[in-house]
């Protein structure tokens, strides 16, 4: 990730930071690797103690040492010394039983109704790319509460996704619950611009808070299609020097936040 | 995924099995044997983990065609098994070499070319198809999948049906049913009697859902051994109808307790198919699966330094740290 | 269990012998605890070495020690040294799969198309006795080829059960698959006074062998409905010096066989 | 079997849940203050195995009522229930004192005269029914318990449906779950992390399924410990509530490699019940259940003489021989 940080901080450090508050403590995320990841063990760090992560190789609160950060969520390297292992199909299916907080991924393409895509890019019948495809994507937006951290950039926040790999509120409205997704969806889309939610009525993407000199008309910029603005605008914190700590400790190569 | 067969069927196909306590313990090419052109051939593990290697090493050589091939998570392997033309059909959630080693060219050559089929559904649907298929069923509910172009893209085999209970629309996962699974696990006894250490990923299910399972494993204990801790059994003798020991036997992935993947291996592997694509990929299967003359030289052509270097991290970070 | 048998062997003698033919090498055997461990046992030592035994309780493949027989199908004394133990959803969903040839099971009450009834004597309203009802008889019967192994008593062979615990072929005819039964079903009773299959169209109980010295008379007049025979009527083989040696390996207190 | 509740309350219930890796050891008493009256109440192990005895004598001693119980198969413990007016409902797929005792006159006497209610289910539905509320589904599809009585029973909770896929009929068993689980294991951690050794029976299905779980066990072990073997952990500390410590805390009956049942005490029992019926329940219930002032004392009562043998035994038979 290239810097387009501010006040001292790269855009992943302002990423994970701000991921990392979006999560309390005692809570249950199901986590990607990478920032998702790195935010969670984060939250633990500084102000979530008792947080759990879930990993969807089938892995419940793992050993997270700092510097050692695991590269995937499948493999030895990430499952020693967890709490529990159990087949995948169990461990996504704590998300269907409810016992997940929040899922927590990094995304590639995102529209206005936080619908990702990670299968195709163009037509799906043709594709111009054929993606990897949803992994446990699909399940974990289906099933819980999500945040996406995410690089804002015009061409990942478009009108309409190519291919709804993970639903978030499909085509806005009730068409989520109409389609028999009656919990989880979208929650909230952390950004190195600002913090976006969702319009309660319409599910439209909204702005809900600017990083520390960040403008709406540079979010606006970034984004492709006529964005939201919530009727107060917050602005966020910056890191703290705690936070930055033990974001230090725990990326000490900054091999995620450079 | 193939729900619409009958019980009757389901059932005749396992009744004409040989279930009995035997012993089943044969050589790679002998087992592999057991895979027939046009098969829907199911893989253990996920992504770069407890992969069936040796199995499928055995598989291109014997240039089997034409299989469906499913698993929950796809890496690597997918692209040996398209680019030798073993298969151009792969059903599974995510495919490409690894996580760390972004988008696959070989993958993508083949599925935008249309020479070759990436059927994507959830990661839990597949694990719910295997589940279903294990328990016996022709399908199990789901409340994932719903609404998304996943679902759109296997309609009518993805179904949804109102909950008689609750009034719910709920999603229906068709039973996926392997006629044969490759399985990798750490031990097992020569009925067939299977040992998995750490994650068991979709084993479990995969074993009860073939119609055949070729085992293969680090080594063979002995029946004894089993019966001292019964509770650890995680695949049944008589869903197994070949027990293959291969020390290494899914390397240059990892097996957990045993072994690390082989980093520097795939390093190589990936900056080689980065580079060159699938022809790429084809010269590494003429070097490293066509040309050796046993399993063995595959070993050594992955290279007894780094080997052991995987076999001592990975004993450590497990049993001995 | 009374004595009733002939040519110097009890009547249990003659139940498990029979039992223990029934079965063929190579075959898994869902099995009850009594009389059809003991013929599944038997069967193992004889003729079938390599025929396997399943246990409600969540065991595959015991060990069984002459002289042990595990009392109940559940208990630490059953599980030692077993092949596996697995929950016990899943070792009745080995049923559902197909991996069973034999359900094994003991019978208080069948009636003439083979149903069983373990749960109510008299009315279910309003029972003369509340029985212990089904555990997994049920569901082994709904799901697997039945061997019952019984006394051949006027007051157990009725003509229409109580109360269908365990489904034989309910009414008769197609009824059992037109109830969505599509496997399974009773496949023989024995008895000790002969072998009884049912007719294929009728699925009414038919005497298909007698064992030594027994009349289609004396079974009738045991037998509390009007009994089909099979056109060519058998005579059992009495039971072998090696099969009764191997049995009294087993059962040497005679707990089983008396 | 209440499979109509809609899953958005599911889902609520448990969000409601602290789920957090905190310390949950507390005492028997405090434990089972978490039982309300009128709660369905499942109970672990089958039979006379590994059931939460210790916990069911609390729960007595409380004076709970209404209690609906539900378990796979219900021994001399549901007589407990009955005749002590903590339940007059019991779910379950066979009822007696234990295999080898015969009918039970006091199971027989409740419900012939209609004072309490026996649910029949077989015993796959029992865990069908736990594992479809684990999974977050109304229902489970099965094959089995189609055209029977037991089904006849309990017509509207079980149904059928025509299969979308084959056109065959399949029956549906609707989600049983529990308020609270009662749950007794050999180790676990301070957080809850249960590890069951031997038959694990329903009792993982049983502890996800509930909407609390009070888990009991024979020693506590540290949270390294558990991590030290992650693939043993078998109840996930987020689902429970409660810890405590009770050793022997399933004597009378068996705990799978720590000691094996009281076969003096449950013959004396069982001679006790042929001889004095509902009666002879309450006595046995006020020697022991009412009268001991602690747990410990409930344990003098059964003897130590008895206990030191049934652990020498079950250890011995387990891992010495």
């Amino acid at each position: 990730m290239t810097d387009r940080g501010r006040g001292g901080y790269t855009a992943a450090e302002i990423l994970t930071v701000h991921a990392a508050r979006a999560l309390s403590d005692g809570q249950v995320v199901f986590a990607g690797i990478g920032i998702p990841l790195l935010a969670a063990t984060l939250a633990q760090q500084t102000h979530a103690p008792t947080l759990t992560i879930l990993f969807e190789g089938g892995i419940i609160g793992p050993m997270i040492e700092p510097g050692r950060l695991p590269p995937s969520t499948n493999e030895a390297r990430t499952a020693r010394k967890a709490n529990m292992l159990l087949p995948i199909t169990d461990v996504m299916l704590l998300l269907q039983r409810g016992y997940v907080d929040y899922g927590f991924m990094g995304g590639a393409q995102i529209d206005q109704y936080g619908n990702l895509n990670s299968s195709f890019i163009g037509d799906p019948a043709s594709p111009s790319v054929r993606l990897p495809g949803t992994g446990g994507g699909n399940d974990i937006a289906s099933l819980a509460k999500m945040l996406v951290a995410m690089r804002h950039e015009k061409r990942r926040f478009v009108e309409r996704v190519d291919f709804v790999t993970s639903p978030g509120f499909l085509r806005g409205g009730t068409s989520r619950s109409a389609s028999g997704l009656l919990a989880g969806g979208m929650h909230r889309v952390i950004t190195d611009l600002g913090l976006l939610g969702f319009d309660p009525e319409t599910k439209r993407m909204r702005l809900e808070a600017l990083h520390p000199g960040v403008t709406v008309e540079q979010v606006q910029a970034e984004t492709g299609f006529p964005l939201l603005v919530a009727p107060t605008l917050e602005e966020t914190r910056p890191p703290t020097p705690a936070e930055m700590a033990a974001l230090r400790r725990l990326d000490p190569e900054r091999m995620l936040t450079k | 995924m193939d729900a619409s067969v009958p019980y009757a069927e389901v059932r005749a196909r396992l009744a004409a099995r040989d279930r009995g306590l035997r012993d089943k313990v044969t050589t790679l090419e002998d087992a592999i044997g057991l895979v027939r052109d046009g098969d829907h051939v199911g893989l253990s593990g996920s992504t770069l983990s407890r992969t069936p290697i040796a199995l499928v090493w055995a598989l291109i050589r014997a240039r089997r065609k034409d299989l469906v091939v499913s698993r929950g998570i796809t890496s690597n392997v997918g692209e040996w098994l398209y680019a030798s033309g073993v298969s151009s059909h792969v059903i599974t959630s995510w495919f490409c070499q690894g996580i760390i080693y972004g988008v696959s060219r070989v993958v993508r050559d083949f599925t935008e070319s249309g020479r070759a089929r990436f059927e994507e559904w959830s990661h839990m649907s597949i694990g719910l198809g295997y589940r279903a298929a294990a328990m016996g069923l022709p399908f199990l509910p789901t409340r994932s999948m719903l609404g998304s172009d996943v679902a759109r893209q296997v309609e009518g085999r993805f179904r949804t049906m109102t909950c008689p209970y609750t009034g719910e629309t709920l999603g229906l996962v068709p039973a996926l049913r392997p006629d044969v699974a490759l399985i990798h696990v750490q031990r097992a006894d020569r009925y067939g009697n299977g040992v998995i250490d750490g994650l068991p990923f979709m084993d479990v299910d995969l074993a009860l859902a073939a119609d055949r399972v070729i085992l293969s494993c680090e080594r063979i204990v002995s029946n004894d051994q089993i019966r001292r801790a019964p509770d650890r059994t995680k695949i049944p003798f008589f869903c197994v109808e070949a027990v293959v020991e291969v020390p290494f036997g899914a390397s240059p992935h990892e097996c957990y307790g045993e072994y690390e993947m082989l980093f520097r291996h795939l390093d190589r592997y990936a900056k080689a198919m980065r580079d060159g694509g699938v022809e790429a990929c084809r010269r590494w299967l003429d070097e490293m699966v066509y040309g050796p003359t046993s399993h063995t030289e595959f070993l050594e052509r992955l290279g007894m330094a780094e080997l052991l270097e995987a076999q001592q991290s990975g004993r450590r970070m497990i049993w001995n740290d």
